[in-house]
């Protein structure tokens, strides 16, 4: 047990921050927010900011590596030096690449690569404020800056994370859960296929509970997709954004 | 190509007396500051003059002083020119631009003495100020915005509370704001077709010359001064720029007159 | 052109629930794992699946714990694809296929708490755990491979004893035995044509779509899992791994049932 | 106020060295000096010693940074690790490559960069000894070095600091005033047209003060010239330079 | 002296471990030990175990590198992490960016490089347990998966190690002769030829001293040809490995 | 091409028992040696053998011992080639020929002992020695010319004062000097058409098949040697070669004589 952990972090069936088990925090969702970039949103659980911009479909260097029949999706996820309260240090960290990696994979389930043969489409995330679930806000993100970039896609992904936390299946651990809670599982899906395109544990589970954990996921997946449709349509009548072709 | 063509029809207009937004030569952008925007950090503040946006964060631990100064507190100012903010920035570590973003910015607040960096002892420790520049959103004048982000956050920064007992940092219990006395505030005249700007756009940044970055104090005295680009001004020109970052120092430090009330 | 040739040739196969070295889908390679192979590591181990072949040594010494946890040693995962296993592995710092590895393995261990971290403290400094895989020959399933390693070097571990008044660790001379009480085993699934394998070769994995690694601990309760790849597994596909992995971590658990003997 | 610190830096109008305000330190100039490099040169401010070598125009890779229209510049300015009291360590700092860009930048508005596109000219510099104004001494040997590789050029670069020391402007501060004076200001002209083409400033002066030192500066670039003029005309009287422009 | 150091390293003529002042450890080699690679091999000395792997002739990027009239040959020696006591940092270090280089020089005194022209011949070495001598058996095995691969070569190379040791010249030096001894000298030749192609001294010997040194060495090395070309002769017999000419 | 004649211009001419600039085989170009360069090192030289110049500086520090050493100094070379010295040398780390440059260098410094490193101790701490060789003109022989700067700058150095209260170094003021008790030198035999070569030029090694370098000390021993190249010697020259350097060593060794008077 890590020092200065609380008694308890559910009481009552309520959680330390007043949330029911199965309830997420705040979510917010905007698209459009740098001018630079080809396409860019924010996604935000709580305190959990996330921003990402899209350039591309791009030329890719050097030839090389360029891939004759589809695109190439690159990614970096990044933290803010003062996101958290450790700083952390500008560069790359293995558990960046990590991550890096995880959500370049999400994504290249959904952008139909194969309409830009040669050429890569880089999606950058900054995390502004961590309070857990990073990788899911910025997978949120990412794929809202996509659709902003007129990128073409099959679905949109959806992710958030579900937790043990007491000994119960917690939907969208944060705070102080997230430093003495007993499992973090985060996942994404692609809302309308029902598809599994992130999936991580740490911790243990049973079968038995991991079942349950998957079903409260899906729930939460669902009610992030519902904020990403509204941040979608909000653009929407504003502009004509036929290219996203998932709404 | 179209670059080019940019380049020259900025040229072009700035030499017949015209700017592509129709401002003055000497009209900043409309200056917006928010502070207190990562709550995890000491300090932070999001600027933006026009579409460009900087955030800056300042966080604070605990570390070994300079030998020649043993009771003090160590600034070290890093920007990240993170790709999210233009397709010419590159992932990696900061590259000549950044560096020199991150040093005129240093020289500004070093200089100016504008943090009192002599009550920032503890025990045999001192506070490391560490401010660290995101630039997310890049239309040109990257230097002045992200010198208004540093000294933005560092006006928003509270000393967190250190437990001696326990020899840990309590973040998130803020004990005192942290000691600034000046506010310096960088102004840099960019030179187009023989002319000189202020607040370029990345558009007239195409067709910049030189530029000459001048940092100021309350004052109204010179803190720092940086002459970039592979143009050059002419004496009376630095005299010039001189005279504008005084003004206009005094009107951009208004703007931060709220942080502290 | 040869690749993708090979690449398609095995989707077909799959797609016709067949695997060209004639393995059932569930059915593992040989494994064959044998300890104590490099003899100035604390424990080690080298691991054959197939003709993969992994080397994980663990090398221990004192260092600072984490603030935290400070009287816990501390673990750290590190894996090689030094470029003698494969025409496509560079010299260089760890690439992102190195790193998950690293990290799935790491999580695999940490997790299931297999190590009793808790008395592995020597005066204010604690036993560093270094785990190195080093893998040697590269014909897939590199995940399931390097976590097989691990443990069993892990396994084979002694600690050395340490000289208190010369403030030396006696390397060579082994005190006791690494306090290890479960044994994670990872197993992972791949997908290729719609269909799941397990112990993919490298020729199936040129035409693998997704894999799940799940890691289960004797009692078979999950302790960690990974999705990898850039297709996507269905809710009844992943419930199908796990089964998989808790059915295939028993067996394989009893491999290693002589290590401590 | 560092420790250590001399009580007065100024004493009966004269510096701890015995040097007048407005007085310089011994300089010398040589060009030539080095076998294998294109062009090369020496300069040196008392105890502060740079030495510079020119290699190009030569093909620049990889292709894709090369400009159409005229040549590159590439600028390194690095510090002997046995330079300075405190050992340098080998490798690029901040520092470095701030100046590296600022003696870059100052360089490419003398040479006539449209006579060689594609190019690079490679401009190396080391400090051998450092006591203060090691840009400066870097870009006066620097110019030398591109003139005696037969580079053309609009005009030469002479470069100077003055500084506040005691309250007073004074000319190429040095030794004990470079640690505990209050202003380091290092400027660089073209001598023959007046341009400004380095300006740096550390330290608060007001606006009044600033002009002082500016003035003082004309009059330091103005000597450093005479200098750089003789060391090349010392090599005029050796060999054919009418490449060298500017004489 | 070291601390820890044992009063003498040789008792009654025989060294510690038991060994005559000229006798070798066990030797041990075998080709053909990894399937992905073109060609490995094993070598031990006692409790020195170096593997190879040999890559190649294959494509040289980036082309500017190629040399149009014969192959390259690059050599990474490289030294597992578990190794030796002190744990191996991972990554390249001053001496083993040297090893590599030595041994990258003698391999390509044998290797008939005119044949692949534009090529790279890629040689990489483990070293999986340190009790020196880990240069010579790296190179023992590199030239053993050099002849595995099929690469055409005009002789092989064998190598080891002699030492002094109490004032004695010994061959291959083993154990605590290696912490405590006076000198090292790895050498390494071409068996048929007896052409030196590696050799190097740490420590004082006298050029009497050294001829003996030298004359020991080359009756270890005809001992470690031995070895070698029983591993070559064992592969003989399964298949047709009429590529390796210098059998 | 140009280089390539160049290089069989010098074979052809070395096959004939000629060399370009007409000296004979065994003869070195002028040898110069200058110290005291560099006024803030605690030693410098800076060594000509003809248009080869290096410069070497010594810089000493406190830090720790090796542990197996508690009160012994602690020598590091260092070498740099630095871009000024030849259009082949790129910025960036030391390559695999400065690094062999460094190594050689500092194994004929270590291995003669030249240095009395046992009474380098100042409390806890020791003297750090660090020798930075800085190649400014690369006309040939650089191992030679670097060994022979690095020797002299340490001739040339004295350890500073150090003021125990301050716990502070004070540069600039000599205490002693640093006790030298050998002069190691180190020889290159060049080997071009089968001929052994003394003091090779740039020009002379683009023909330079192999090389062997043997640094002896003052009694002629061998102290430290290093074959480089993808060449060979036969047992004979390699006999010749330490016959040579024994042989020049001596000559070269009058040269430093000066050094501490």
């Amino acid at each position: 047990m890590k020092a200065g952990a609380p008694e308890r972090l559910i009481v009552d069936g309520k959680r330390l921050d007043g949330r029911a088990l199965d309830e997420m925090r705040e979510i917010e969702a905007r698209i459009g927010i740098f001018k630079r970039a080809d396409g860019s949103a924010m996604f935000r659980f709580g305190n959990t900011h996330a921003v990402a911009a899209v350039y591309g479909p791009r030329e890719l260097h050097p030839k090389f590596i360029r891939d004759p029949k589809k695109a190439l999706i690159r990614c970096r996820y990044n933290m803010a030096p003062f996101s958290s309260y450790e700083r952390i240090r500008p560069g790359v960290s293995r558990r960046s690449v990590e991550i890096s990696k995880i959500l370049k994979e999400a994504l290249s389930q959904v952008v139909v690569l194969e309409e830009f043969p040669k050429a890569t489409i880089d999606v950058f995330v900054e995390i502004l404020q961590a309070d857990a679930s990073t990788r899911c806000a910025a997978l949120n993100a990412a794929v809202l800056a996509l659709a902003d970039a007129g990128i073409p896609m099959t679905d949109l992904i959806s992710s958030c994370a579900v937790g043990k936390v007491d000994g119960e299946i917690v939907l969208d651990v944060a705070g102080v859960e997230d430093n003495y809670g007993e499992v973090d599982m985060p996942i994404a899906v692609t809302p309308r296929d029902g598809k599994v395109v992130l999936l991580q544990i740490d911790g243990i589970l049973t079968v038995e509970e991991f079942r349950k954990a998957l079903q409260l996921a899906k729930k939460g997946c669902q009610k992030v997709y519902e904020v990403q449709k509204s941040a979608l349509l909000e653009k929407y009548s504003e502009e004509d954004v036929n290219a996203v072709r998932d709404e | 190509m179209l670059f080019e063509t940019s380049e020259n029809y900025v040229r072009k207009l700035v030499a017949d007396g015209l700017r592509i937004d129709r401002r003055g030569f000497e009209d900043f952008r409309e200056i917006k500051v928010e502070t207190g925007v990562a709550p995890k950090a000491e300090g932070s503040a999001r600027v933006t003059i026009g579409n460009t946006q900087v955030l800056a964060g300042v966080k604070m631990s605990l570390g070994d002083p300079y030998p020649d100064t043993p009771n003090e507190g160590v600034l070290i100012v890093n920007t990240e020119l993170v790709p999210i903010a233009s397709p010419t920035f590159e992932p990696g570590p900061p590259d000549e631009n950044a560096i020199e973003i991150s040093r005129v910015v240093d020289r500004g607040i070093r200089e100016s003495k504008c943090i009192e960096l002599e009550g920032l002892g503890v025990g045999e420790k001192v506070w490391i100020i560490n401010v660290d520049i995101h630039v997310l959103d890049h239309d040109g004048n990257l230097i002045d915005a992200s010198a208004l982000g540093a000294i933005s956050a560092l006006l928003d920064a509270k000393i967190p509370k250190y437990d001696e007992n326990e020899e840990k940092i309590l973040y998130g219990e803020p004990d005192r704001p942290l000691p600034v006395r000046d506010i310096p505030v960088a102004v840099t005249s960019g030179k187009i077709s023989g002319k000189m700007l202020l607040d370029t756009t990345l558009e007239e940044e195409s067709a910049l010359d030189a530029r000459l970055t001048v940092t100021t104090n309350k004052n109204g005295e010179i803190v720092a001064m940086q002459k970039g680009g592979s143009g050059f001004f002419t004496f009376e020109e630095v005299e010039r720029a001189v005279e504008l970052s005084v003004e206009k120092g005094k009107e951009i430090r208004k703007i931060l007159g709220g942080i502290r009330d």
